[in-house]
């Protein structure tokens, strides 16, 4: 029956997220994103949290179980605290999630036991394409099998941390079998090429290149999934959920610091929350965030459930998306002029979310 | 318990029934009552009446026996129960079927609300019996005044004692009533009045007072022309020295100066309105379900199907339509639950009440208005339902407060204003 | 260069029409909408106006000239009084315009003198079809040549006043030209039947109808242009100017009502239009009525003008739909529990702001 | 005249040279100064002075010329020009170039229109002549505080006359000033500080004061790091025992109380916040063009075109979109050409001049946020100038009053309320 609220575990470890971003996200979120550069210690304690291990069970040297709802409470409290950071500090999962949801057995055992050690690993997940019109169903890139090896060309885009990266996890158009499917490449990969650092508007704190194949030869036994291949919709479920999560997170800490501006700020005598058309912005703000957050977690426990989601966490995408804009757009306007210099956050934000849309995979407009 | 979006057994099984009704008694005749204001749905009444009166007799025996208990409001939840989201279900279903059709159920509603909430076992028993056996019957809440909308502190009826009789003598005119005309005079039932003992106290002078069907000097002045739900009875009400006895007050006939505390009595009458708002949430999406379905199905004719995920691209402007809608409709039923989910776990939700009320409110609106727009002339023509249920739906964003009034709410609620902070 | 006032001609005509509006049409449009009737005297009042005479030259018996910004203005007017009356009065136009626009000189000898007689000439156009994605383009009703005639065949919808017609002025997609053609169809026509009178959830007072066409004989000469036939385009750019229009003064007279009303009402010890929601509800409202006002007028201007206003008439047409739907709405809303009941007529303007997108023929929603 | 909608045959010829510089000029150099905040676009700079040094020197004469005619404040129009829409096109021109170059255009700008609107025929010679020759310069207006917004009445700057070198003496802090530091570090050049002379009187003690390049006590304290227009320059300016010459009040430095008429000097600068309306919409729709523009190109290579007119069936998600971002630029267009041709006709424009702020600030924020979209990798890349158009567009819906206020100003206007009415 009908509840919404979270087991003391998940208040635990909602609390201990949130912390994290509160007490170091927060601090470090605008130095970092003037200079480019997350500091490495930073993302060391949120590994630390041990995120990762816990949504993995002990079999492949994890401690917990893999659930989307959990992952959708993490996410929104990490998005709470900073995006960049906290897609660095997803980006592991972004290659274990998959190998844990469509990996064969082997697969499982061989690689997940690497993402549970105490340093991160070097792992990248390369599925965007530099192309305005992305289809995930459809990707450009494609895998052809020679022999007793897959042939990758084409190119990636927003490949975090690519250079370092000791294990990419491709996805590239399978042309036999005329669906996309996802390869496990180790580097060095002959043809495999990193381009130079990309930039974007927003989360300039995170590094991401783009990769080009060309001719990236993988012996069959890595494509991901192996004869069975994967069902590309369970990972695009799981990632919609956490990135939905994500934008809701960074809408909340949009929508709070809007609010407690507009108590703080006085103009014509009064605080300018007293005022209809500022308390009604944020009145909507917090409609439509308490929306998103169930939708996402209708889309995860369904998930989480076996039930198909498919369709939910593709609604529930598409108002994350634009509710995240819809709110920190209009935090930057609460905060006028203050909201568009870069001493205060809600600029970055709005810059952040703007990003959702197109990290979803142009699941929305 | 740990998050749940699972429909408790008991609503599900409920389901069915109400699906029954809704197609075969309401939707049958959803357009002869939009064309014959005014008409009664007595298939309807009388199909439900059965349930209504098992279900009145079983809160009434329930409240009773809490009263037994010590627990004197009545108002508080022991466990978990699903009478919240069960009555969500069910208003959304029967809404679903004929909005206009579903106010007309008979039973104690709003009245049976504020009685449960703040009357003495013996004002319970005495005024809700009734509805628990015989012919169907109403009740009512009289609020609204033509010079006070949301505005309740401007409530000019008045209420004065006759020491001689010891009689309540009620004077003013209530407008905007539902149900009203059959509470009072097609059925013995009752009302709910909001009166003031004292005006100069605004809304500490207030008090609610129940009015029988047959007192004097009570009179159903006008029946009113609406854009929609047309089957439903809204009426207007003139008290002319109409005289109650002393006992029919709910609450306290002592009176606080403005600002002290308000009494329990009638904050807990008040919060029968808090209450009522996911109901109100839940009609509304009952009827812009109504409309989506119809409309998919229409455009499904035509080849139109909604895609379970695509990239924005590969969609058309109709498809995105589709699917902004149910987006919209599922945000809103979403809220409308948990706000449910909240009071049924005892838990307070007047905040994520007035949400749900104002996003279900607002989005049933634009959804209908594009549903009659999406089919052309078939959506603009009475010959389909679609015309109707964007005039049923306009409702839901004006009664129970306006989506201004809801959205004020919600505004001081997360900026712990108050009235005078925030006006 | 750049003016936006109207000449002195101009505002006399728009005073003319703005006091029928006011003083005949306001007066008289709840009765007629509630009893589905509209006093035959009004219209007769409206006719006398001459409007249709003073957009004919005195060459075909008027006394003016065609112009759509003229049009746009006594649209306008019209629609701030009532709609149901200013599809009964425009109902003439829908056909002489076109015999106007596209007609041989010979058919403009021929029909255009009737349409400036002391009495509304009986004559219907017949165009909308009882189809939910009605294509203005590609018409179901078919008309197809044989020997000197052509055979229609088709359903049409909204036809105002469809059994008194005299002249029928269809439109049907003819198969040997491919594109919509319109043909002057006088009656007794034999398979032409009339329907029973549609329900519409708007404009009630206006009688519309149902047409069945089953293999009509026109003769060939009776095809609007002759062996040039029409481009359906001129006509829908002059109706979709005159129809925005239309919407422009529904709009606007939705606008004042509730502006007026909320400086009126008083709740919470204050008029509610001291509130801010409120307030700027109607600041909006203004707004957007201005600048369609604006669109309609350029559309026309150019189609004046001899430019091509296509596009323009187009884009006009959304926001005219979108913005009479808006305001209308709001309207209601600003009324509140008073909106809702048919006392007042912001309801009515409602249910009838949403035919626009109807009548304009699937333009936009 | 009857409605006309032709460009002005001068405005026309301007455009080809505007549209020259903002294509050759502007764009080439467009990223490099959005990656180089606080250099300043020099190329743009020596590039467009002459003209305007030009252009300012046309002005003054004229300013002078209608002094002698007796008509003092100069700010009459005796004919219809086409000034304000010259403007208006000129504006929306470059900033289709770049809005953030564009605003580094050296010239008097809001402070030249505050000393033309009020400044005494003296006063004008004195202060606007440096702009007609010489190395470029720029003129700025101060009048945001850090705890007075669009609050103009809770401005603190103090102006207070020292009697004995007949100076007055200004301290304060003023933020957010554009070209503060080009107007007095960089340049000869000059601001307007608005200051209270007593701050007992709110809106009736402030008075502007115009602090040239080199005065003593001034210093610029900060540069903005800002979201967009970063090669536009923001200062704060601090004052501290700032003294300038008694002649260097803009107006008359008697005072009355509130409430009073509030004398021409002050209304006629404040006037100058009016008139600059339609320019900063004209920017953001330069902004929005720009990336609608660009926008439609990339779609159209890959095969998505706008039709002339479609049924809505026919239409894509994209195509829909697509529409409608153009519907609202050209409504917004239109409102904001309107304003401009109610001013050069000599009309009150004041509620159109808010109007077309809050249409061309609101449609093109949405519009660029929606192009970024649209684009998918490209749009939110920095490879290319979309992204920057999202950042750029968003300071129009805030400056020069935010939309919030602007739309506060068309509700006074329409409903006919003062401040106090409707706060």
């Amino acid at each position: 029956m009908y509840t919404f609220d979270l087991t003391d575990e998940q208040r635990m470890l909602t609390d201990m997220v949130h912390r994290y971003s509160e007490r170091t996200l927060r601090k470090i979120y605008r130095e970092a994103e003037e200079s480019h550069e997350l500091p490495p210690e930073v993302i060391e304690q949120g590994w630390e949290l041990g995120l990762l291990p816990a949504s993995l069970p002990e079999d492949y040297g994890g401690f917990g179980e893999y659930s989307a709802l959990n992952g959708a409470l993490i996410a929104e409290e990490l998005g709470y605290g900073d995006m960049a950071a906290s897609l660095a500090l997803l980006a592991p999962n972004l290659v274990a999630t998959p190998i844990y949801l469509c990996g064969t057995e082997e697969q499982k055992q061989t690689y997940l036991p690497l993402f549970t050690d105490a340093e991160p690993p070097k792992a990248a997940s390369a599925f965007l394409e530099p192309v305005i019109l992305f289809d995930p169903y459809q990707l450009r890139a494609t895998a052809r099998r020679e022999g007793d090896a897959y042939v990758l060309n084409g190119k990636k885009a927003m490949v975090i941390n690519a250079p370092e990266a000791e294990l990419f996890l491709i996805y590239a158009h399978d042309e036999k079998a005329d669906s996309p499917q996802a390869f496990l490449v180790p580097t060095p990969a002959e043809g495999l090429s990193i381009g130079e650092r990309e930039k974007w508007m927003g989360f300039n704190a995170l590094k991401t290149f783009g990769v080009e194949l060309k001719d990236v030869r993988v012996p069959a036994v890595n494509r991901l999934g192996g004869a069975a291949g994967i069902d590309v919709q369970r990972i695009l479920n799981s990632s919609r959920i956490a990135l939905s999560a994500l934008g809701v997170g960074l809408a909340r800490a949009a929508y709070e610091y809007a609010r407690d501006y507009a108590k703080e700020r006085v103009a014509f005598g009064e605080p300018i929350a007293h005022r209809q058309s500022i308390a009604f912005m944020l009145a909507e703000m917090a409609i439509d965030i308490d929306a998103t957050r169930l939708m996402v977690w209708e889309a995860a426990w369904k998930l989480d459930k076996g039930q198909n989601a498919t369709h939910d966490a593709y609604l529930a995408a598409r108002y994350a998306t634009h509710v995240s804009l819809k709110v920190t757009d209009g935090a930057v306007q609460v905060l006028g002029g203050h909201g568009y210099i870069r001493e205060h956050p809600v600029e970055l934000w709005l810059r952040n979310a703007r990003s959702l849309a197109t990290l979803l995979g142009a699941v929305t407009v | 318990m740990p998050i749940d979006f699972e429909v408790p057994e008991d609503v599900k099984n409920q389901g069915n029934l109400t699906q029954m009704v809704a197609e075969q008694v309401m939707r049958k005749s959803s357009r002869y009552y939009d064309e014959h204001e005014h008409e009664r749905p007595m298939e309807y009444i009388n199909f439900i009446w059965p349930f209504m009166k098992t279900m009145e007799a079983a809160n009434l025996k329930h409240s009773l026996k809490r009263a037994d208990k010590g627990n004197g409001n009545g108002n508080g939840h022991k466990k978990a129960s699903t009478a919240q989201v069960g009555m969500i279900h069910l208003i959304e279903s029967l809404s679903w079927g004929d909005a206009g059709i579903y106010l007309s159920t008979p039973s104690s509603a709003l009245a049976g609300a504020a009685i449960q909430a703040v009357g003495t076992p013996d004002q319970k028993e005495r005024f809700l019996d009734r509805f628990t056996h015989g012919e169907p019957k109403w009740g009512a809440m009289a609020m609204t005044e033509p010079n006070a909308g949301s505005d309740t502190s401007a409530i000019r009826t008045r209420a004065k004692l006759d020491p001689e009789t010891n009689e309540w003598v009620l004077n003013g005119e209530k407008i905007f009533v539902t149900n009203g005309k059959l509470a009072l005079e097609e059925s013995d039932g009752l009302i709910v009045v909001w009166a003031t003992l004292d005006p100069s106290l605004g809304r500490a002078g207030m008090r609610p007072f129940v009015v029988e069907a047959g007192a004097p000097g009570v009179t159903v002045t006008k029946q009113e022309h609406k854009l929609g739900i047309r089957a439903s009875d809204t009426v207007s009400i003139v008290f002319e020295d109409a005289r109650i006895p002393y006992d029919n007050i709910l609450g306290s006939p002592e009176l606080k100066k403005p600002g002290a505390k308000t009494e329990k009595g009638f904050k807990g009458a008040m919060r029968t309105f808090d209450s009522s708002r996911p109901f109100v949430a839940a009609s509304a999406l009952g009827v812009g379900r109504a409309a989506l379905e119809f409309t998919r199905q229409k455009l499904a004719e035509e080849g139109i199907t909604v895609p379970e995920a695509a990239p924005y691209h590969k969609l058309s402007a109709i498809q995105r339509d589709l699917i902004q809608m149910e987006a919209d409709l599922k945000a809103a039923w979403l809220l409308t639950v948990r706000a449910g989910a909240l009071m049924d776990a005892g838990k307070p939700n007047s905040l994520e009440a007035s949400m749900c009320k104002v996003k279900a409110g607002k989005s049933v609106t634009t959804i209908t208005q594009k549903c009659v727009e999406l089919l052309g002339p078939l959506g603009y023509s009475r010959e389909f339902l679609v015309e109707k249920w964007m005039r049923d739906a306009k409702i839901n964003d004006i009664f129970e407060g306006t989506g201004q009034i809801n959205t004020l709410i919600v505004a001081r609620r997360i900026l712990g204003y108050s009235r005078r902070e925030l006006k």
